[in-house]
């Protein structure tokens, strides 16, 4: 099994080599089966690898499969193999990956069909997908970065893939450059690893903060643990579009929808959170580091769900309606509770890639356009669609028993339970709050464009509308698909309290060993547990519903939408146009940016072209010029004068001379 | 009846004549002269230096009387190639100011 | 009373000298016996004249070889000597001498000036050279000095078409007598310092101490002179200006050659009595650094290379000054002038012949703008100007590099590291003016048209004889290196 | 090696090949053309005969040869192959063929200049990598100007003479007083030959005073050619004007010079200065590494900007050289290994990016980002190869260039942590005006008529550019059969450092 691992990864980038060499030679259709197949063929080795690891679960000797395929660097102290590593939280994302990305796959055959740039689509997947796997599984951090950078050079390249648009050329350059930032971060953990651990193997780095290793103070008063974990957040803010580093995401919508939901929404950017699991002995091992993440999860989380508010792109709403998710899961791990943000990865993977897709579908069918406020009433012509973009929009909204009620509502327990449990904390209960308000955002805007692009009058150019239906059926076959794991997938992680028959109780979280067991309570203490659960459950479906009601009631059917769209109090107004504006962040930016390069003209114009090379250079130049014409001068031609010189000159050395004798 | 140093003095002058009348006369006739001047003032020293030593009786074979007229024999050569290019200036330039050779400078 | 006989030393001796004199006389008979009355005379080649020189040249530098050896005599009663650090002058003087009657016929025809007395003066001026650099006594010395001296002011204003050769005589004849009266005076001081000698060899120990010193100085700037050192510099460019190209670069390397060997051989004897080496050093680093300078901006390439010779005498006054150097003598230092002089020789007669293969109508092809685009019309001619210009500049793979290293070398095994520091440096700037003519031959378009010269084989040779002379200094330099180091072991007084 | 001297042949092999070449006739360009990629094949199979013998457990000189040349003066004819200079070779003989074929359409003026200049500066530069004597290498050093002076000064752009000239001076500003330097180690040592003055050194080290002047006076040489803020303005000239041929070379070997001087010469012979010199030397190369990549931010001209990138990759490669040590003692090879690694890469890197821009160059006649923009839908496969060329560049993984840059960050990071992180801050920068570069250049709509009828690259193209990729490949995933030729030298070198 263990020499199996490297089909994972080597499958998409088989795929990739083929399709990118011979695709265009061999016309799409060869490209769909060479494109499709090889994520489905890796799926199923994957497959294998999960049975493998769950049966050695089942015996009770939980292992990970590791493959070392060859030595990457070796240079001195430092050792980074090209090893693949398998444990059961590796396995299932792999799983995740493979299985969301193989729907997603056979989605784009129908979606892109007849673009110019087909094979190089399939290529580019493919090669995303080899790059995700590899991050997944490689068994040191530096192969993992190697992954990291690669989905971000597919994420780069897909964005960009219409580049003939100026503003996908952009957009996809403002992505490499932000997660650049994120990966300075990324790359000074990987340092300070190999010099205060002397290793970059995940496990021994992550033994090594268990040991207490990283207990050190570093600088500034904060401990090496700290600040590896701090810096791999950096890491993750820019991959996981966090506050500072997320305003690549939104603008990253400018790729083909698939990519939006294969990279932009189920897989790369969930990678910051499934580094935290991996790497969870680090963060766990800092408790200030978990604050951090805390505040900018939640943060981002509100931020997000308030800019998703207003928008009436369709894409853009489910971007930051990503972003806001994301902090959730960010938000989670900050709570220290690894296994419901890992959860909320997959059921979020499931929901979220099914959004998108729903949208792509609508999108594909409107003929490329995205603007709700030019759609509406489109349940007619797309029912299937509408169906399977309902079952997201509520899964999203955490109604009860859909995927995203359960991960969400273990987020917002483990929330609760710092605040408000054995160890009450204000700080854990402001973001708490925040988390709480958010879910309530969340499925107000989720309605929100349901109403907008399903319900109600259609506002769809009436020479379109005629040629507005179902898209082709492997989109279908692909959103049915989803559907479903989005309906059921939730079923992966019931806490225990939830008596659901036939279901075992957190199947993932024991699974991938990162849900931390109530087994040293008392019977009293798990009494309280679970009574705080069942409130905190409470307030979630409760919130997540009145979400959807209020939405319900401004946009629902037989309102006159547009009469809505204009909150009249003053406070209202100012706080959509900041929401519409996305609170200027954007332009906040661009400010640095523009002034960086303005200085950066500036010292080219002064340091570099006139101090260095006009002055002192030239300058050198011209003293020296100078120099030898003032001797020219001096050969007037006059033979007095040279005679004179020869006078001088004699009559001085003489002199010198006699002086020097006189010295003696 | 003089001595040595009175010759050396007058050599000293005479040198010094031929020196400013190189470096201030205008006309190439008159430094040519001066040029002149200024060699046979050193044949004078080397007499005068000639005779000394034989009177000292160091190497009495008269050296500087011998290097005197070797040197007149020079100077006379020297004279008459100076002329034939003082006649060359006049041809092409008709000037013999030295002031005027100065098409070449810098 | 003694039989008037040469000895057998002595003939040898004399005999590389007596053939350029025999040749050079033979040669203005033939002139005056040959010549016809024709009109277009002065455009024919008279290969019989290029053939005849050639043959004495030859002549000259086997004589060379016919030696005693290494040891040093003194001969014709302390005259002259006849040791190894001579013929080398001697032999570079006569390569010279030979490359020149080579190139000239090919270039006087071009430009419509071929007189027997050129061929005649260059053999007579190189006899008597030959004679400077074995002279050991103040009137050898002089006379040598004198008749040298005479040849050259002749051939400076050669063509008396031009205005400037005309000028550029004139000059060089008024400073010349004017500098031989000090050089005389010089040496009129110190046959009364040294109580009656005139032979080198008594200036050692026992001189008046004011008297000898000034005289030793008054006759180093006699020499200086002759060199082109600062400041007694003020005739160079204008009479390499003036001159014939080819006479230009003949006077270049053999006068310097000649007054070097000479005026080493006076420190040599007069030693360092009056801290004469602080002296020479100060006049080697103003050399440098004023004809270096100097030439920066020149757009006349006979000027341009006159400052550069003047930059060269001032490197080669650095081994002179080490020599000295705290009043020991230390004459193996001085093998660095011997070869730099070597090395110069190829290095300057390459361009001076490659400029000479060149023609502008009847005038010579001197300046930048007359070469531009050589590198497309004759590209072989304009690959010699390259190798001499890098040579010059002492870029490494040339005979032009290996004599600065040499004495660069000396300079910071001496401990005066700041002189080649100084050294480097104004050769940092003369790279500059270096390049200009590679600029011009290759970075730009022909602009004017530039003839080659007809009958060239004999400047061909000359120039592949000079390139290759680079190349190989450059790259085997160790058996011309080793017998330098050989020819100043001994200096005969 | 069975007493075959096989780096002298590696050497002269293209010397004599010019040679060869020069009693052509000019007319016969072809031949001229395939008798100069010829030779330079010749060449890299002797390099790689040499690699096969070479072997890499030993940290010492292999293939020595060592000849009297000129005994008198105390220079020896002295070869030697180990660690430090042994990619470099191979870089060299690798690059020159790729060079050769690039030039084939685009140098149509003086064909038999051209290559005999080529194939001179090739022997310069392979010279200057195996000499271990040290006039013999100044030698090298200095002869490898002219070629290059002459393939700028003729084959330029508009302003080539200025640049030429300029290039020129400026090396030669510095080289002269290394010759000093030189000079001097010879007066205390007795000799230029490398390995002995390291030997008397051990027993006989020089005064500290001495060392600082004699260091300082490598460094200025090798510090221009590398080059150094900032003695850098000599290079943007010198790329921009020079022919694409020459910018390659100049990118791809030339500059690799000075940091290979500073590895060879400057730092074991002077261990004491380089202690003090290498925080001055360290902040100028991290000044380098920012400033040059705000300077090719705002560049409007390809080349331009591509020569002021060198600047910025170039103060990598200084600050892995001079991060050797920890402070406890202890060596850190890692550094050093990752530099003469991104020595390689960059030249990979940059002479790729050059000969793309020669690529386009050759049929637009215009290097100004202005005039272009939207050409990847008219030349996909060029515009494939750029983008390879850029991900090389701003270091992405699995590529050649992370592996370099990685290895000289964390080797920098195990001594000085603060040096690393603003160094790293270079990474981000260098993602920043590459991808600028690129988008600008080949995305976005195809605004300009001309550039609708660019054709793409050519079967030739094509096969000079794929070594290239294949290369950057390899490095990228295969490094260690690349660090394993290298690091038992710099372990043992370090010890010189003591």
């Amino acid at each position: 099994m263990e020499s199996n691992l490297i089909w994972i990864p080597l499958l998409p980038f088989l795929g990739f080599v083929v399709n990118g060499l011979f695709g265009k030679k061999f016309g799409p259709k060869f490209v769909s089966w060479v494109g499709a197949l090889a994520p489905i063929s890796a799926f199923f080795v994957a497959v294998g690898v999960f049975l493998h690891l769950s049966r050695a679960q089942g015996d009770g000797h939980a292992g990970a499969l590791h493959q070392h395929v060859f030595d990457w660097i070796k240079v001195g102290d430092f050792t980074a193999s090209f090893g693949l590593l398998a444990d059961n939280l590796t396995s299932v994302m792999c799983l995740v990956i493979l299985g969301v990305g193989s729907l997603i796959h056979l989605y784009s055959i129908d979606y892109m069909r007849g673009d110019k740039g087909y094979y190089r689509f399939f290529a580019y997947l493919n090669l995303f997908t080899a790059f995700m796997l590899l991050l997944v599984l490689g068994d040191n951090l530096l192969l993992m970065f190697v992954g990291w950078e690669g989905v971000g050079l597919c994420s780069y390249l897909l964005i960009g893939f219409w580049f003939e648009d100026k503003a996908n050329a952009r957009a996809g350059q403002k992505a490499f450059i932000v997660n650049r930032i994120g990966d300075f971060g990324m790359l000074l953990a990987i340092f300070l690893c190999q010099r205060y651990f002397g290793t970059i193997d995940t496990r021994a780095v992550g033994e090594a903060c268990a040991q207490g290793l990283g207990g050190d103070t570093l600088l500034w008063g904060l401990d090496l643990a700290t600040w590896i974990s701090l810096l791999f957040f950096v890491g993750a803010t820019g991959k996981s579009a966090q506050i500072p580093l997320y305003v690549w995401l939104p603008d990253a919508m400018a790729g083909p929808t698939p990519v939006s939901a294969l990279i932009h929404a189920a897989t790369m950017v969930t990678s910051g959170v499934y580094l935290c699991c991996r790497m969870m002995p680090v963060f766990e091992a800092s408790p200030i580091t978990l604050n951090v993440i805390a505040a900018v999860g939640a943060c981002t989380a509100l931020l997000a769900a308030l800019i998703a508010l207003s928008q009436n792109d369709i894409k853009k709403v489910l971007a930051y309606s990503t972003v806001s998710q994301l902090g959730y899961m960010f938000f989670a791990i900050g709570m220290g509770a690894f296994g419901a943000a890992f959860f909320h990865v997959v059921t979020h993977a499931f929901f979220k890639a099914l959004l998108f897709l729903g949208s792509g579908s609508v999108i594909h069918a409107m003929h490329h356009e995205q603007d709700m406020r030019k759609m509406g009433g489109l349940k007619k012509q797309l029912p299937f669609t509408y169906v399977c973009y309902m079952v997201g929009t509520l899964a999203i909204a955490g109604v009860p028993l859909f995927a995203g009620f359960f991960s969400k509502d273990e987020i917002l327990f483990a929330g609760f339970e710092q605040a408000f449990g054995e160890h009450p904390s204000s700080f854990a209960a402001v973001f708490w709050g925040v988390s709480v308000l958010t879910a309530g955002l969340t499925a107000f805007y989720m309605l929100r464009s349901v109403a907008m692009t399903f319900w109600g009058e259609s506002r769809v150019d009436p020479k379109l509308l005629p040629s507005v239906r179902e898209p082709g059926r492997w989109i279908g076959f692909a959103l049915f698909f989803l559907a479903l794991l989005a309906m059921f997938g939730g079923f992966l992680g019931v806490p225990e309290f939830l008596p659901i028959p036939f279901v075992a109780d957190n199947v993932l979280g024991e699974f991938t060993h990162l849900a931390h067991g109530h087994g040293d309570l008392t019977e009293a203490q798990l009494g309280a547990l679970h009574s705080r659960e069942w409130i905190s459950l409470l307030i979630s479906v409760f919130v997540g519903l009145s979400g959807l009601g209020i939405a319900f009631y401004l946009y629902g059917p037989g309102k006159a939408l547009l009469a809505k769209l204009v909150v009249t109090s003053p406070s209202g107004r100012r706080l959509r146009s900041w929401s519409e504006n996305k609170f200027y962040v954007d332009e906040f930016y661009e400010f640095f940016v523009k002034g960086f390069h303005a200085a950066s003209h500036l010292t080219w114009a002064l340091i570099d072209q006139l101090l260095i090379d006009k002055i002192l250079v030239e300058g050198t130049a011209a003293f020296t010029k100078g120099t030898g014409h003032m001797f020219r001068r001096m050969q007037s031609g006059f033979i007095p004068a040279y005679l004179l010189t020869f006078g001088w000159g004699a009559l001085v050395l003489i002199i010198m001379l006699l002086l020097k004798d006189a010295g003696h | 009846m003089f001595s040595l140093t009175a010759c050396l003095y007058l050599s000293a002058f005479l040198f010094s004549v031929g020196i400013y009348g190189v470096l201030a006369r205008r006309n190439i006739l008159v430094i040519l002269m001066s040029l002149e001047l200024m060699l046979n003032a050193v044949n004078l020293a080397l007499v005068a230096f000639g005779r000394a030593h034989a009177v000292a009786g160091a190497a009495g074979e008269h050296r500087g009387q011998v290097f005197a007229i070797m040197v007149l024999a020079v100077a006379a050569a020297e004279a008459a190639i100076g002329l034939s290019l003082l006649l060359l200036i006049w041809r092409k330039w008709r000037t013999i100011d030295v002031r005027d050779l100065c098409r070449m400078n810098g | 009373m003694e039989e008037l006989v040469f000895s057998r030393a002595e003939f040898e001796a004399v005999l590389p000298s007596a053939i350029l004199f025999a040749t050079g006389l033979l040669l203005l008979l033939m002139d005056t016996c040959f010549g016809d009355r024709d009109p277009n005379e002065d455009s024919s080649p008279k290969t019989h004249l290029v053939l005849t020189g050639v043959a004495g040249a030859l002549l000259a530098f086997a004589a060379l070889s016919v030696s005693a050896g290494d040891t040093s005599v003194r001969l014709f009663a302390g005259a002259m000597t006849d040791d190894l650090f001579g013929r080398f002058a001697a032999g570079i003087i006569i390569l010279a001498t030979l490359l020149t009657s080579l190139a000239a016929g090919g270039y006087l025809s071009g430009i419509g000036k071929h007189r027997g007395e050129f061929h005649a003066l260059i053999f007579l001026g190189a006899g008597a050279m030959v004679l400077l650099a074995q002279a050991t006594n103040l009137i050898s010395i002089f006379v040598a000095v004198e008749t040298l001296s005479l040849a050259l002011y002749v051939l400076a204003g050669y063509v008396r078409a031009w205005r400037e050769s005309a000028e550029g005589a004139f000059k060089y004849f008024i400073m010349g007598a004017f500098s031989s009266g000090f050089l005389l005076l010089g040496m009129a001081f110190l046959y009364g310092a040294s109580g009656g000698s005139i032979q080198l060899a008594d200036f050692g120990d026992g001189l008046d101490p004011v008297l000898g010193s000034v005289g030793t100085l008054l006759v180093i700037i006699g020499f200086a002179f002759k060199v082109g050192a600062v400041p007694f510099h003020s005739w160079v460019p204008d009479v390499y200006q003036g001159s014939p190209v080819l006479a230009a670069g003949w006077m270049a390397v053999a006068v310097k050659v000649a007054s070097f060997a000479a005026l080493l051989r006076l420190v040599m004897a007069t030693g360092d009595s009056a801290n004469m080496a602080g002296l020479i050093m100060a006049i080697a680093v103003i050399t440098m650094a004023l004809g270096n300078l100097a030439a920066l901006n020149q757009t006349n390439l006979k000027r341009m290379l006159a400052y550069s010779g003047i930059a060269h005498s001032g490197y080669l006054m650095i081994p002179v000054g080490l020599a000295l150097h705290e009043g020991s003598v230390n004459p193996k230092v001085l093998a660095g002038s011997l070869f730099y002089l070597a090395a110069y020789l190829v290095t300057t007669l390459g361009v001076f012949v490659a400029l000479s293969s060149l023609k502008h109508g009847d005038r010579d092809c001197d300046t930048l703008d007359a070469i531009k685009g050589l590198g497309r019309r004759h590209p072989l001619i304009a690959l010699a100007i390259t190798l001499s210009m890098v040579s010059l500049a002492g870029i490494p793979l040339t005979g032009g590099f290996m004599g600065k290293y040499f004495i660069f070398r000396d300079a910071v095994l001496g401990g005066y590291w700041q002189l080649a520091v100084i050294g480097i440096v104004t050769s940092m700037v003369s790279i500059y003016y270096y390049l200009r003519p590679v600029v011009a031959m290759y970075f730009h378009e022909p602009s004017e048209k530039i003839e080659k010269v007809e009958a060239a084989w004999g400047l061909h040779l000359a120039l592949g004889i000079t390139s290759f002379g680079i190349l190989y200094l450059g790259v085997m330099p160790e058996r011309l290196v080793a017998l330098s180091l050989r020819s100043v072991e001994r200096l005969g007084m | 090696m069975n007493g075959l001297p096989i780096l002298t042949l590696i050497i002269f092999t293209p010397a004599v090949g010019a040679l060869l070449l020069s009693f052509v006739d000019r007319k016969n360009e072809s031949v001229m053309r395939q008798g100069a990629l010829m030779i330079s094949l010749v060449t890299l199979l002797l390099s790689l005969v040499m690699l096969t013998s070479f072997d890499k457990s030993l940290g010492s000189y292999q293939f020595e040869e060592i000849q009297a040349w000129v005994p008198s003066l105390g220079i020896s004819y002295h070869l030697g192959i180990d660690g430090i200079s042994i990619l470099l070779v191979l870089l060299t003989t690798f690059t020159m063929p790729l060079v050769f074929l690039s030039t084939w359409k685009c140098v149509t003026d003086r064909v038999k200049e051209f290559q005999i200049c080529l194939l001179l500066l090739q022997s310069g530069m392979l010279g200057a990598f195996l000499a271990l004597d040290l006039i013999f290498f100044y030698l090298f050093w200095e002869a490898m100007l002219i070629p290059m002076y002459f393939i700028i000064g003729i084959w330029g752009g508009q302003r080539r003479i200025y640049a030429a000239i300029k290039f020129f001076i400026y090396t030669m500003v510095g080289s002269l007083l290394m010759f000093v330097a030189m000079l001097w180690i010879y007066k205390h040592a007795g000799t230029f030959d490398l390995p002995t003055i390291l030997a008397s050194l051990q027993s006989n080290p020089m005064a500290r005073e001495e060392q600082l002047w004699l260091f300082a006076a490598f460094a200025l040489s090798f510090a221009i050619k590398v080059p150094i803020f900032p003695l850098h303005t000599w290079l943007p000239d010198a790329h921009v004007e020079a022919p694409t041929a020459g910018s390659v070379v100049l990118a791809g070997v030339l500059l690799k010079m000075g940091t290979y001087g500073f590895l060879r010469f400057g730092m074991p012979l002077f261990p004491d200065a380089t202690v003090v010199f290498t925080p001055w030397i360290c902040w100028l190369a991290l000044i380098g590494i920012v400033y040059g990549a705000c300077m090719a931010l705002v560049q409007n001209d390809i080349k331009k900007l591509v020569a002021y990138s060198s600047v910025s990759h170039l103060g990598y490669v200084v600050l892995g050289i001079f991060m050797y040590r920890q402070a406890n003692g202890a060596d850190s090879v890692e550094g050093i290994v990752g530099a003469i690694l991104q020595m390689v890469n960059h030249g990979l890197s940059t002479g790729m990016l050059f000969l793309l821009i020669g690529i386009i160059y050759e049929r637009r006649h215009t290097r100004q980002l202005a005039n272009y923009g939207g050409i990847a839908k008219v030349v996909p496969i060029y515009s494939v190869f750029f983008i390879i060329a850029t991900l090389s560049s701003i270091g992405l993984p699995g590529l050649n260039g992370f592996v370099g840059e990685f290895l000289i960050l964390l080797g920098v990071f195990k001594v000085e942590p603060l040096y690393a992180v603003i160094a790293s801050t270079g990474v981000v920068l260098g993602a920043v005006y590459m991808l600028t570069l690129t988008r600008r250049f080949l995305f976005g709509p195809l605004v300009h008529e001309e550039n609708a009828h660019i054709a793409d690259v050519s079967a030739r193209e094509i096969v000079y550019l794929t070594p290239i990729v294949v290369m950057m490949v390899w490095i990228g995933l295969g490094s260690k059969s690349f660090t394993d030729l290298v690091e038992p030298t710099v372990i043992q070198y370090l010890d010189l450092l003591r």
